[in-house]
């Protein structure tokens, strides 16, 4: 395994990342940035995280040929099984990786953004595990929908604040998160979720989650003795997406990053009826990074919309605004309706529920097969365990 | 005025309001009343749906402005009419001024009478693109230097900056607080003296300005202590607070010698 | 990995064991043992089974050297994840093996009882991915109280069917699924869910669940060089402990199955307020096997109770049974409430959170860390994000 | 009387209820009454709280039965009092007579008139021990063949067996049903005539009684019909049915042409 190592003075991808943050908050990120670069080249931190990967993770995850769906699409179509990794999600490969560099900066206390409660309990996980004092914030509104996560987060002994400003949901916990920080810099560290935000963490986040299409590379090619003609992932800030996609940007492969729809294309003063920012957004600045988002004309972020929290974010990683650009990413959009209809298909076609996040890119292979060539990879990023209240609910709507 | 005509005569007070807080209508007057209690300068907040630099209060203020319909268009038509004699500075979020075009937002800022801008999530490195456009139309853009900013760091800030350098006066985010730490006071002696350096974040007493000043500082930036006053309609008590802010910081001019408090 | 083969001759352990069923369901038992005797020895079988365990179940599982808990113990532990395995407990591992078996018997229906919902999650998850029709009779009253996994199993396509007859749970859903066996033979598979019923039952999910073992023997032997001093596992019928003891049997390694203490030794007319029938139970016979269960004086079943469904059992695996008997096996108790503070425990410590049935071993371990020597392995039979609203509800008692 | 006897005087009719439904008082009447209609045998149901054999009709009997208050002490006293002149034959699970003890049990059905035992969850695999009580106190074991029970093991079951051999009508649980399967008269086509052979499971009504009967059967056993119309308190339609029953299959041993119904 290795992987990509960021360059130091290189925080943008063409005209997006960077570092829009609060000058008090420069250091703390020049010095996780630091951190990092020392660190991803340091064979011990690299056999730890491996290890933890391993024994703790659950890795390698599975690259599993799904006869049923394959039959379906009339086309070979693997399964990159992220729903196996410990805590239900490709979360973890990132906290791991974070977790053990905040451990190396002498930090002792761990603050993160959660909507879902996925990367919080990614979060919670790793703090129980590495012996950090973990804090989470999670909106207000999300803390009622996901009332299972925020118990689990407090099981492993994290606390959850509450976020009672702006839209009460994970864009407000990442301003809280990154107000926090500004206090608290000296003894912690921002384990951010995804790989969005300021410079270094949309680099770092996409190497610690390229480990999944590391793998995923060997084994298509262990199994076909070639490349997948496309891979297809779910975008939320783009951390599983860029995971897996990372190590096929240099081959014939053709990239697909499926957003939320949402509800459609429709909009109102304040709210956005999707998640797609790659698609449907325009160049801003949210969260310390320009990227693409989903803003009102006078650069006022909008509510996003998903029934997949974990999709419902208004803005999306640099690197695949960057990507998107150059035409080496195709963006597109799975609505509600075709991501339940991926949820439904996956789990009885081949008996794996799938987050309705990843749901959403096998919505999609099933509306668009030929998109998909002859041979492809989708990443099934996390189990749908956490869903089941939310699609019973949206079914008696 | 040009922000370094201002700082000619120190020691300044430095006033932060959210325009359209309570009401775009009720901005101009509240300018013009602030101006005549004693403010040297005004920083006028464009409101942001993500204030990631600001506390609670001034996040409140800025909800409200929105709901009340304060948007970049009527920012420059309240900055407009916000008619005084003492300069205006913009306050507010990087993509407010990326979603109008850099070159477009520094023309409105000088067509309204804005000397200066302020950007809290925007650092040097970010910021090539409006210093020129701020540069095209006469307007100053002051950055922004902390506690925990290192040397070269700063240095690089105190030549970047124009109108004057604004001090972080503490870690954490604005609002306000009770006690000025001795990293603000470390802070303003690591600039020197010809830099005309302003402090804000968490400055909301009479007793706090004039430490601040007795420390070294220029000018003294009050905002949440302000806005706060604005939100319980207690406009008297605010044009009393900037009274007696502006005459602490006076006789702390006088008497340097610091207090312990 | 090996199976061990059962032997066509012997139906029993010592004098455990047996086919204690209507004459109606001899044939067709016959038939599942003639079947997996001749399909255990098939190199294509066992193929095809290991490369589901690997590609679909996500096998290996880690063996995870747990420092903060052997740090709080004293002594080193290993836990052995089958929280990971795909469905989120060991077994998969079983309901994979059979399904193999139905698919070679040519059967097209699969039918299983469920309790906590595990197991029913588990065959319809094989059910969907091998292309059967499913049915899972459940008791009305676990029905109620496990409604995520009754929705779990109908989105993987299986139909979940109330049995109202009896105490309306585990034990009586297994009556229905023999009733309905007894009539549906020809075409319809009884996918049995742990290591007790009749011949071949015991033997062949035993058999089907040692991967645990085989793979832990092996890890260990990798990480430290030698075998254990003990290895702890939850028992409600006994398949995860059968399974991770079962490559051990003949090694020095102390095996300790630990039951469910539940409230604690007392019993009514028709309840116990336990399940440990390898401790307090008596010979009998109950779903076709003579065993140990909790029986009343007269031969009446008894009500189980535990906190944990998936112990809420009155018998046991006959092999277990056998294996207390020769001394082999150390019979233990949790209470809910020592299994609670394991799931606690494991939770804060290791960021593992423990299925309510694995907390049991982790409880006991808490309590008697000297009966596990200086290095040990629990079994971690399966993940506990099934159990937070059980778990939630009883705090609040 | 042995059962042996009883099959002199075919065609039989063997009735089966649960003891203790509706309460044990009740029983020993019941058991008089039947067998004032016409009964045979009288198979007498121990009821067990998992009796995995049986349909709902009869769980649910027994499920009353128990909760009436009924076990295996007052089962035995029950049945003394039961004190007709035709064979009574218990029918019960294996694990009622295991924790009593094999050789008590046995013992305890000598003594209380009892002549046979039905224990449908025991194959003459696993019934070395209690058939060697049985012996011991001149009990009848009766075993079970299935329409599913293949040559060779049909043949050794007929071997084991005493009293009569037990054929079940068809694939399933207890319980009526409306049709007799080709599979019965398949069934106890391949039993050779030396073997007294009753045919239970789902049989109903007089026609299907016939109908087993003309197909070769030397008794019938009906269950389900009976304990459905004592769940519902209709005794004398009981004595009735049991009355048709007896005369539908002397009938039929007259005129053995086969019907198709
Ligand atoms: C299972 C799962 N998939 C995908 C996402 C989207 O995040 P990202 O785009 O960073 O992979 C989330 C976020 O919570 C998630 O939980
Ligand atoms: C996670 C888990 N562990 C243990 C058990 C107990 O079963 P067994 O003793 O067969 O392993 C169950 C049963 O549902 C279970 O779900």
């Amino acid at each position: 395994m290795s992987y990509q190592i960021c360059d130091a003075d290189k925080t943008k991808f063409g005209r997006y990342g960077g570092r829009f943050v609060p000058e008090i908050l420069m250091q703390p990120i020049l010095e996780v940035t630091e951190a990092y670069e020392r660190l991803s080249k340091s064979k011990e931190f690299r056999a730890n995280l491996e290890g933890l990967l391993k024994n703790f993770a659950g890795r390698p995850t599975p690259l599993y040929h799904a006869k049923n769906l394959s039959k379906e699409l009339g086309r070979k179509i693997y399964l990159k099984r992220e729903d196996l990794v410990h805590g239900g999600a490709h979360k973890l490969n990132n906290t791991l990786g974070q977790a053990l560099v905040a451990k190396q900066m002498g930090k002792t206390r761990l603050i993160a953004e959660t909507g879902a409660g996925q990367h919080g309990v990614a979060t919670a996980i790793v703090g129980a595990n590495l012996g950090f004092e973990t804090q989470v914030y999670m909106g207000e509104v999300d803390i009622e929908r996901q009332k299972m996560n925020v118990y689990r987060m407090e099981l492993l002994g994290a606390e959850v604040i509450p976020v009672r400003s702006g839209s009460r949901t994970l864009k407000d916990a990442i301003n809280e998160a990154f107000r926090d920080w500004a206090a608290s810099f000296e003894h912690t560290y921002y384990l951010f979720g995804t790989a969005a935000g300021p410079h270094p963490y949309p680099s770092m986040v996409r190497d610690f989650q390229s480990v999944i299409g590391l793998e995923a590379h060997k084994q298509i090619m262990e199994e076909e003795g070639r490349l997948p003609d496309c891979i297809a992932a779910c975008v939320g800030g783009g951390s599983n997406a860029m995971g897996i996609f990372a190590p096929f940007l240099k081959d014939n492969v053709r990239l697909i990053a499926v957003e939320a729809g949402g509800r459609g294309l429709g909009r109102t003063d304040k709210t956005a009826d999707n998640g797609a920012s790659l698609g449907c957004g325009t160049d801003g600045v949210l969260h310390g990074a320009l990227t693409k988002i989903l803003q009102d004309p006078f650069g006022q972020i909008l509510e996003s919309y998903s029934l997949a929290a974990g999709l419902d974010y208004p803005g999306v990683g640099p690197e695949l605004a960057f990507l998107k650009e150059t035409g080496r990413v195709l963006p597109k959009m799975a609505d509600d309706k075709t991501a339940l209809q991926g949820f439904r298909q996956l789990s009885r076609l081949e008996g794996i529920i799938p987050a309705l996040e990843s749901a959403h890119a096998v919505g999609y292979a099933l509306q668009e097969p030929e998109a998909l060539g002859e041979l492809a990879i989708i990443n099934i990023s996390g189990r749908g365990d956490k869903d089941l209240a939310t699609v019973m609910e949206y079914e008696t709507l | 005025m040009r922000l370094s005509e201002a700082f000619q005569a120190k020691p300044l007070l430095i006033v932060y309001i959210c325009a359209g807080d309570p009401s775009p209508a009720a901005t101009p007057d509240l300018v013009k009343r602030l101006a005549r209690a004693g403010a040297d300068i005004i920083e006028l907040g464009l409101p942001h749906s993500d204030p990631v630099a600001d506390g609670p209060t001034i996040q409140a203020a800025a909800q409200r402005a929105i709901a009340a319909g304060m948007n970049t268009d009527v920012y420059f038509l309240v900055a407009s009419e916000a008619d005084v004699d003492i300069p205006k500075v913009f306050m507010g979020y990087y993509n407010m001024i990326f979603a109008r075009g850099l070159d477009k937002f520094a023309a409105d800022c000088a067509r309204s009478g804005i000397s200066g801008m302020i950007v809290p999530d925007l650092p040097p490195e970010e910021a090539g693109p409006l210093h020129e456009a701020c540069l095209r139309h006469g307007v100053d853009l002051v950055f922004l230097a902390a506690p925990n900013t290192p040397p070269a760091r700063l240095e690089m800030i105190q030549k970047e900056t124009s109108g004057f350098l604004y001090l972080v006066a503490r870690a954490g985010v604005t609002g306000a607080r009770s006690d000025i730490l001795q990293d603000t006071r470390d802070l303003i002696a690591r600039v020197p003296d010809g830099v005309p350096k302003a402090v804000g974040f968490g400055i909301s007493t009479p007793e706090q300005a004039a430490e601040v000043i007795r420390a070294g500082a220029d000018a003294v930036i009050v905002g949440s202590a302000c806005v706060d006053l604005i939100a319980r309609g207690e406009i008297e008590r605010l044009e009393q607070l900037v009274r007696e802010m502006k005459a602490a910081i006076k006789a702390a001019k006088k008497s340097k010698a610091p207090i312990v408090c």
